[in-house]
């Protein structure tokens, strides 16, 4: 009952939440608004026990993209207040309730039984040589989505450089920063950087067993990696740079090569060899972490803003 | 001619027919150093056509599916096709004399030779789709033609002519394939007619079809586009779009209309159209005040004959009609089509030669009101028996009353016509032109007469020239009469146009309308208000 | 078909469907691409909360939830978070191209 | 889900190939030399070439479609690849298109390794993955990543100019298809809430589908549709479509947003039973009917060339819902009726002219300085080959014959014909006047001789009105494949609810 009454807590705070980011009166407020729906929707997702989720919503759903959209409400002049018509307000608001009214009635009258893949993905676990279920569905049951997965994250970054200049191809991204004398900054960063990628390793390395992953960890990476930059401590590399390509093409390299592999070894693309499965896994996800984590921080870098 | 005398080469002679002038066309469009040697050979083009109409008759072409294309060659498309072939070789031997150097250049060469593609192929094409398809053909390229001065009028002129080309061809599309369902996806149209008495929902499809043919033909109303279009188009070009690509309709009444069963009501209510064009074409062909225009009003009128004709063998089920519509087209193709050529040796000519070029023309144009002992009173008397002896047999004799008043009309406009250089002589090949087409529509009918099933003899007892000679002199008597009237009224050509055109403005008031829909739909919040209704409407509307 | 029991997957469920109408409420109704997309994180967290309640309830064979519907999420929030970058930086770059409102309330 | 039991068919590795290959092309062109990028490109589209036919070889010769299971695990557990007769002649479309489109853009985009021929390459082989997946895939939240892997690699393009208005055109097209991607995953959701699989087979298999199915399909055909420019949700598309540079114009109108709209076919077709479609796709029919409508009649009003053929891609995407309910309510099985063949006809021959069009109109544009139509009289002296391509694509487009927007038409006239649909008819014999007023619009000035010399700014290269005359010959030559529905467009469907 406890429990319950802890559930709906949070769901109301979480809704009262994200009505006040959606009638903030200033874009930066509605910013921090949604960072802090971030927060909340992680401590939903722990409820619901799903820890790997929330490892995920804390570190992308909330990190990351409130890194980027702190950016953005920064730089961004907050638009006028424009305010819809009554009349459309109404409208809209009625259809909107429509359809979350239509989703009560399905949440509120579920099939029964309720249908699970879970026999089957404990059935054949073992066959995968791990001990994360959902470690299990990402790299081998599901593997192509992670696989193109990875190619989307790809994709969004050159969408990202694709919006810099022409003067600033192949340039580094962001504006230059010159490591800060003294500070708050430089030595916070300092001390948290190494340990943030011992934890970011870490979380990589028990994915495979326990809640934790590649995304998770790659971003812990990535945020290290932000920070350092922030912190002026290394600078953001020349996009052009071949070193920075490899770094980013390895990992879809490396997941692609053994996934084509298992079509002479183990039958089909994307099928490991018996026995070899868990340390292929491994070599995947060590592979797509280091790429993943170069991909995210340089996402969030943006656009590159200086010429090579 | 006998299946047995058939040449092995007849097919392709009938392919020829159609695809010579397209290699042609590529020639033209892929080597500009022909076009000067070709501007003078384009009476070359047709020959094909001709040679496949005398030699080629009962041939058929099909092509390997999965080209569901074929062609074929019966009785009346031979009619048709070698008179057209012979006016589209007369045009192209006055081309060169009318336009000169401009021939040379590749719009005039093209839309030349795309048009005379499409109205060769009309009429040996054995499946809608290849109907359908040559039927597009003429009517589009056609527009070339017609906006070949590319003055103001004449795309103005061409405005028109295009949307009821289109117009009539979305009607013609809809209606083939009603047909060709009719006929279980049969796109044959052998196979679709022989369907048809049996088809659910014939009488759509025909109607549609129908209609398709009308705006070809020029059947009021949807003969807007006839009188500007003529008017505009140069003196060759009209001559081939009125002598034969408006037969492209004339074939259509000959492919698709089950005469084999009478159909009452269809066959009534087609006649009674033709015939009200055929008067209402003479009636305002006379307010007209250049001969160009009186020409197409004429042709409006004599389609509807045509129109009439075709009506009354559907509704009485009489299997020859095809071949009298067609002998009668075979007519109006040399007469209309020389006129306009003879129009254009006038308007060269000064003081000098005059008369041999008016006087042909006089005979001629009375000729397509059956004058007797020429090629229209042979025209005149093929259609006799479809006309029958009641009341259409009435019409019919005072539908040849009009054109007397109207061609004499036309006569009178002819004879002011000249150029501004007294001294001036038409061109040799024009006049010739002029001449040979005269003398084919003169001599043709007689030569072929016989062959359509009617008997030379009759032509020249005196029941028969009494029937055709009245309506002459009466219409003769008509005409002085009217002549009396000072003020007679002038309308612009395209008549009820001027009506219809006053409402271009609603038209952009419509379109500003849909431009202000647009403009509310394109919203952010519309559109989004939108998207939501769609899901829930969809959701909703399978629940 | 009953009733869903009240436990904490219900109330979830629940939660996500509100939050779902918000997101869609803002995304449609607001001014300003930054507020849209702040509109479609909301949207997205509630949709991938009805995923968690899917797999909450689908809990079984000694796992907490069923694991399929907690990737399908895991990949889900990287997607997202990919077109909220993409977004984000193509807003930025508006701002940068002209001084004036590059969200250009509502058109 | 025992029915849904799948096993990987003997050579069923070409699948796998359709989607590594472009994705081993996009790697490598970040890792070659500059100068080595276009032929990376080129060599990738190539190699998808000769897989899509090696696919549409295999279905038409075995009759049977091509199935993959990837990494040998079993839908609903694992992930499947499964090409049908018309994913397979879909692919084989596609991969046909782009390979002139890469011809068209070689080049245009100023030095290899720059900012704009890089993304250009990248993502035109990114498009390439994804619609050879969305063509193949077989499990909903599979196609859902392909979906959002397609809006990601068009948006840069349509902003590959970089100038205000093609910035702010794609953050339209980025946040309002983001709208429709969302709607999509919800229905994602909804069903494996209901069903626990994703896969299209296993789904297709359910008897009496309830409640939730339904729902979800209505809200992930909205979200669709939104992806397709539906009309009215097409505010994105003419912007959009018309800022982007002519060789990208070309993909996103010929096929990206088909993309959206084959998940929709798969969804109706494959899922729904059609006594249950009938409210629900007349719905479809009528929106795509004012699309045909407003579309064309909006485009009749536009006076630059490229927005005009935004415009009528619109339009032409309205023909494409009115498979809908001619498929849907023939009382036949829906893939073998004649509606089904026609929609797939449409697509197909709108794909290859607007691809043309598109093309042409750049080539135009790079010719006279403008794509002002008021201002084209002479342009058939200068670009002879172009206004070739440009009435050959129109003569598609407009539905004369022979041509596949002529088949396409003939074709849904006769379901509609054969259903007694007569609206239906109307609406089509209307998009088809007006279609031949808006081509009108551009042709005849195109033909007309000039007053005076029309001033040429660059000359044409004859390799890109080449590669864009190409595109316009194939939209002609579909005209020539028999007026009737093709057996190949019913191989490896499933019935609904069908054991």
């Amino acid at each position: 009952m406890m429990g319950l009454v802890l559930d709906g807590g949070i769901a109301l705070l979480t809704i009262g939440i994200a009505a006040w980011t959606i009638r903030a009166g200033d874009d930066f407020a509605a910013v921090v608004g949604f960072v802090a729906y971030g927060l909340v929707l992680t401590l939903a997702w722990t409820r619901l026990g799903a820890y790997d989720v929330a490892l995920t919503e804390a570190a992308i759903g909330g990190g990351a993209t409130g890194v980027i959209l702190m950016r953005a409400g920064a730089r961004v002049k907050p638009a006028p207040a424009a305010r819809a018509s009554r009349r459309a307000r109404i409208i809209v608001g009625a259809l909107s309730a429509a359809v979350a009214a239509g989703l009560s009635a399905i949440v509120l009258l579920p099939p029964q039984p309720a249908p699970s893949l879970a026999l089957e993905v404990r059935e054949h676990l073992a066959s995968t040589g791990l001990g994360n279920p959902i470690g299990g569905v990402l790299m081998a049951y599901r593997a192509a989505d992670t696989f193109l997965e990875t190619v989307v994250v790809l994709l969004a970054l050159f969408g990202v450089w694709s919006l810099g200049r022409d003067a600033h191809w192949g340039g580094r991204p962001g504006p230059a920063l010159r490591p800060a004398e003294g500070g708050a900054l430089p030595l916070f960063a300092r001390v948290l950087v190494p340990a943030g990628i011992v934890i970011g390793i870490y979380i990589v390395w028990v994915g495979a067993d326990a809640p934790g992953g590649k995304f998770q960890g790659a971003t812990l990476l990535a945020a290290m990696a932000i920070l350092a930059g922030m912190a002026g401590l290394v600078q953001a590399p020349a996009t052009a740079g071949r070193r920075l390509r490899w770094l980013l093409a390895a990992g879809p390299i490396v997941f692609v090569g053994i996934g084509l592999a298992g079509i002479p070894l183990a039958g089909a693309f994307l099928a490991y060899p018996p026995g070899f499965e868990k340390p292929l896994i491994l070599v995947i996800e060590v592979a797509l972490t280091v790429s993943l984590a170069a991909m995210l921080a340089l996402i969030v870098a943006g656009p590159t803003e200086r010429a090579p | 001619m006998p299946d047995a005398a058939l040449s092995p080469f007849a097919p392709l002679l009938l392919a020829l027919a159609s695809l010579f002038p397209l290699a042609l066309l590529a020639l033209t469009l892929a080597a500009p150093g022909f076009r000067p040697r070709l501007a003078t050979l384009l009476w070359l083009a047709p020959l094909p056509g001709l040679m496949a109409a005398v030699f080629a008759q009962g041939a058929i072409v099909s092509l390997p599916t999965p080209l569901a294309l074929g062609l074929m060659l019966d009785r009346p498309g031979a009619l048709l096709l070698g008179s057209a072939a012979l006016i589209w070789c007369a045009a192209g031997i006055a081309a060169p004399a009318w336009w000169g150097e401009k021939l040379r250049s590749l719009p005039y060469q093209a839309w030349w030779l795309a048009t005379l593609a499409g109205s060769m192929t009309v009429f040996i094409a054995a499946d809608v789709v290849t109907f359908y398809l040559a039927f597009s053909l003429v009517s589009l390229a056609g527009y070339g033609l017609v906006t070949r001065d590319g003055t103001v009028a004449a795309l103005k002129a061409g405005r028109v002519y295009f949307a009821l080309a289109v117009t009539g061809e979305a009607f013609l599309l809809s209606g083939f394939v009603l047909l060709a369902l009719g006929a279980g996806g049969e796109t044959r149209i052998a196979a679709i007619v022989a369907a048809l008495p049996s088809a659910p929902r014939m009488a759509p499809a025909l109607v549609l079809v129908l209609l398709g043919l009308a705006a070809k033909l020029g059947l009021v109303p949807l003969h807007l586009w006839m009188p500007p279009s003529y008017g505009a188009a140069p003196y060759p070009a009209a001559a081939v779009l009125s002598g034969a690509a408006v037969k492209a309709g004339v074939i259509g009444l000959v492919r698709f209309l089950p005469y084999a069963t009478p159909t009452e009501t269809l066959g009534i209510a087609l006649a009674a159209a033709g015939f009200f064009s055929a008067f209402f074409g003479v009636a305002i062909g006379l307010t007209q005040r250049h001969p160009k225009h009186v020409l197409a009003y004429s042709s409006i009128s004599q389609m509807g004959v045509i129109a009439a004709v075709a009506g009354l063998s559907l509704a009485a089920g009489r299997a020859a009609g095809p071949t009298e519509i067609a002998f009668y087209g075979l007519h109006h193709v040399f007469a209309k089509g020389g006129l306009f050529l003879a129009l254009a040796a006038l308007s060269m000519t000064g003081n000098r030669g005059r008369a041999a070029l008016l006087w042909p023309a006089a005979i001629v144009a009375l000729g397509i009101a059956g004058l007797p002992l020429t090629g229209g009173a042979l025209a005149k008397l093929a259609i006799k028996d479809a006309l029958g002896s009641g009341w259409a047999k009435t019409l019919g004799s005072l539908s040849a009353v009009a054109s007397t008043v109207l061609m004499l009309h036309f006569l009178t406009l002819a004879t002011v016509m000249r150029s501004r250089d007294a001294s001036a002589v038409a061109p040799v090949a024009l006049r010739a032109a002029w001449w040979g087409t005269a003398l084919a529509s003169l001599a043709l009918p007689w030569l072929l007469f016989p062959s359509v099933g009617g008997s030379l003899a009759a032509t020249v007892a005196p029941q028969a020239l009494y029937e055709l000679g009245w309506p002459i002199l009466a219409g003769g008597a008509l005409f002085a009469l009217l002549r009396l009237w000072r003020n007679r009224p002038s309308l612009p050509p395209g008549d009820i146009l001027a009506i219809i055109r006053t409402g271009e403005p609603w038209l952009a008031r419509l379109s500003n309308g849909v431009a202000a829909i647009e403009g509310f739909l394109t919203d952010w919040t519309v559109a989004g208000a939108v998207l939501l209704l769609l899901a829930l409407a969809l959701a909703g509307a399978m629940l | 078909m009953s009733l869903a029991p009240l436990d904490a997957a219900t109330l979830y469920g629940l939660m996500g469907a509100i939050l779902v109408g918000l997101g869609l409420y803002g995304v449609v109704l607001l001014g300003g691409f930054l507020r849209r997309l702040l509109a479609f994180n909301l949207l997205g967290g509630g949709v991938f909360i009805l995923f968690g309640v899917v797999a909450r309830r689908g809990a079984g064979a000694g796992f907490g939830g069923d694991p399929v519907p907690q990737a399908l999420v895991i990949t889900g929030i990287v997607v997202a978070f990919c077109a909220t970058a993409l977004a984000i930086t193509l807003i930025e770059r508006l701002t940068e191209e002209d001084g004036d409102d590059p969200s250009g309330g509502g058109s | 889900m025992s029915a849904g039991l799948l096993a990987t068919s003997p050579g069923g590795d070409v699948l796998v190939a359709a989607i590594v290959v472009p994705v081993i092309g996009i790697l490598l062109l970040w890792l070659v030399r500059p100068r080595a990028v276009e032929w990376v490109a080129l060599a990738a589209l190539l190699a998808n070439l000769g897989v899509a036919v090696a696919v549409l070889r295999t279905v038409s010769s075995s009759a049977a479609p091509v199935a993959y299971l990837i990494g040998g695990w079993q839908p609903p557990l694992g992930l499947a690849l499964r090409a049908d007769g018309i994913a397979a002649v879909f692919m084989a479309m596609a991969a046909t298109v782009l390979v002139p489109v890469a011809i068209y853009a070689r080049g245009a985009f100023g030095a290899p390794g720059e900012r704009r021929p890089m993304v250009f390459w990248t993502m035109l082989l990114a498009i390439t993955a994804a619609l050879n997946l969305i063509f193949c895939g077989q499990d909903l939240f599979n196609l859902y990543v392909a979906l959002e892997l397609l809006t990601f690699a068009a948006v840069p393009l349509v902003s590959l100019d970089g100038s205000r208005e093609t910035l702010k055109a794609a953050l339209r097209y980025l946040v309002f298809a983001l709208a429709g991607s969302v709607l999509y995953l919800l229905g994602v959701a909804i069903i494996y809430g209901a069903y626990g699989t994703l896969d299209l087979i296993g789904l297709a298999s359910i008897r009496g589908p309830d409640g939730a199915l339904l729902l979800a399909i209505g809200v992930m055909t909205a979200g669709l549709a939104a992806k397709t420019a539906l009309f009215p949700l097409h505010l994105w598309l003419p912007p959009a479509h018309a800022g982007a540079p002519p060789a990208a114009s070309a993909v996103l109108s010929a096929l990206v947003v088909k993309g959206s709209f084959f998940i929709a076919l798969r969804l109706w077709f494959d899922l729904l039973p059609p006594e249950r479609a009938v409210a629900g796709s007349t719905l479809l029919g009528v929106f795509g009917a004012a699309a045909v409508i407003i579309g064309s009649a909006m485009a009749l009003r536009q006076a630059r060339l490229k927005l005009l053929v935004a415009y009528s891609t619109v339009a032409q995407l309205g023909y494409l819902f009115l498979v809908f309910p001619l498929g849907l309510g023939s009382g036949a099985a829906p893939f073998e009726s004649t509606a089904w063949t026609a929609g797939a006809l449409q697509l197909m021959a709108h794909a290859f002219a607007k691809a043309a069009m598109f093309m042409a109109a750049g080539l135009v544009y790079e010719a006279i300085g403008h794509d002002r139509i008021a201002e084209f009289r002479g342009l058939g002296r200068i670009a002879p080959l172009t206004v070739l391509t440009m009435t050959l694509a129109s003569i598609s487009l407009m539905g004369l014959p022979p041509s596949g927007g002529f088949s396409a038409k003939w074709l849904m006239l006769t379901a509609a014909f054969g259903e007694g649909a007569w609206w239906w008819v109307l609406v089509i014999a209307a998009g088809g006047l007006l279609a031949a007023g808006y081509v009108f619009r551009i042709l005849v000035p195109a033909f007309t001789p000039p007053e005076e010399p029309i001033a040429r700014v660059k000359p044409v290269v004859v390799r890109r009105e080449a590669a864009a005359l190409a595109l316009a010959v194939i939209a002609i030559l579909i005209g020539f494949l028999p007026l009737a529905p093709w057996p190949l467009l019913a191989i490896g469907r499933i019935a609904a609810g069908a054991p």
